[in-house]
């Protein structure tokens, strides 16, 4: 399997793309993540990732290793982004192709599941009048 | 023994990286836990707090050598 | 919800994307079919779509209007592509944008399944020495 | 009455536009297919043939009109 695994300010959604188009392979699944306006309730002026990005790179070509030994995927492509992000910004980019359908979504989103969980990469968002690192309050 | 902190655990210690005084050169995850949470009483707040040693998630009784990278990780809110 | 339901000649892959773009969702999950350059062990040279365009247009409506339904989508965009096609060539786009990822995901798989049971398109594959209409013999 | 045929269907009738005589004005789907399979005997090869009439697939007690838009749907396979 062909993997590419990156952390950049900007996703280039086109080459994402590109990269997943295999011959052998008659299905491709991709998730995309944006930036919502809403969050909770309360308006979203923007967001920040940061992220510790040599851990967070070796978590993410792990978590493409064993999507790799669980379903025949011919490609994949794992792209988070970091920095400042405004609202439809992409945030990551998560994308597998496979012989069959089937495979390729289940791969994509038990990938899209783990990096949520394992990744480290921290979301902060900023409202109107302040600003929060998601998840880090009970 | 130098500590990297993240997103909200970076706000508590206030940097980045943190240059933490440890006595021995090998100190399990927890009692390095126990160290930080008696000089930064805020790290206690956060829903979890994860330690990675050398890029890896480490358990409670990982050793940690002074010369190991050391990191505090928040709960995670990627994607 | 908005929706854009197609039959195309050629998908245009980054328009289609753009579409599925909205503020308050967070989660975009898109399927693409490829042409495979082999299936059931037999080396394809191309395809043909023949489309029934009147009836697969309804169909498709009618099974965004399902999804639409059952998920909490905002936008779904439907595209089947027809006539010529060669290998690796995009032949299906499927996406669903949704607020939480879980529902995108259901409801591009569910379209993507029963576009394959109902829709009236058939795909007639081509190899070295001569041309079948798939599901079409016994 | 018109009929449309489509992919391996059309192949059998060699026309994607038949021209097909029916005495009535009305006549029940499961009888238009037995007209058809008597013409046409290669239909009954096909692993499953559907009728739409005006855009929607017919059941076979569906009544159709001389003037319905009628069409021969072999297993389809898009996507």
């Amino acid at each position: 399997m062909d993997s590419i695994i990156k952390i950049e300010e900007v996703i280039d959604l086109g080459a994402a793309h590109q990269s997943l188009i295999h011959p052998q392979c008659g299905g491709i699944c991709t998730f995309i993540g944006t930036v919502r306006d809403l969050n909770n309730s309360k308006e979203v002026s923007h967001l920040f990732f940061e992220t510790y990005e040599k851990m967070a790179l070796l978590k993410m070509q792990e978590l493409a290793e064993e999507a790799a030994a669980r379903w025949d995927i011919h490609r994949l492509v794992m792209i988070h982004a970091k920095g400042l992000k405004q609202i439809t910004d992409p945030v990551v980019f998560i994308g597998t192709a496979s012989v069959h359908r089937a495979e390729a979504f289940e791969a994509s989103r038990y990938l899209i599941d783990r990096l949520k969980e394992v990744v480290p990469i921290w979301k902060k968002e900023t409202y109107q009048d302040h600003s929060t690192w998601i998840n880090a309050h009970p | 023994m130098k500590i990297h902190a993240f997103g909200a655990a970076k706000d508590i210690t206030g940097s980045s990286l943190i240059d933490f005084p440890v006595e021995e050169t090998f100190v399990k995850v927890k009692d390095l836990k126990s160290l930080l949470y008696a000089k930064y009483p805020d790290l206690t707040n956060l829903p979890s707090l994860a330690i990675s040693v050398n890029l890896f998630y480490a358990s409670e009784d990982t050793m940690v050598n002074k010369h190991d990278e050391v990191a505090l990780i928040p709960p995670v809110s990627g994607g």
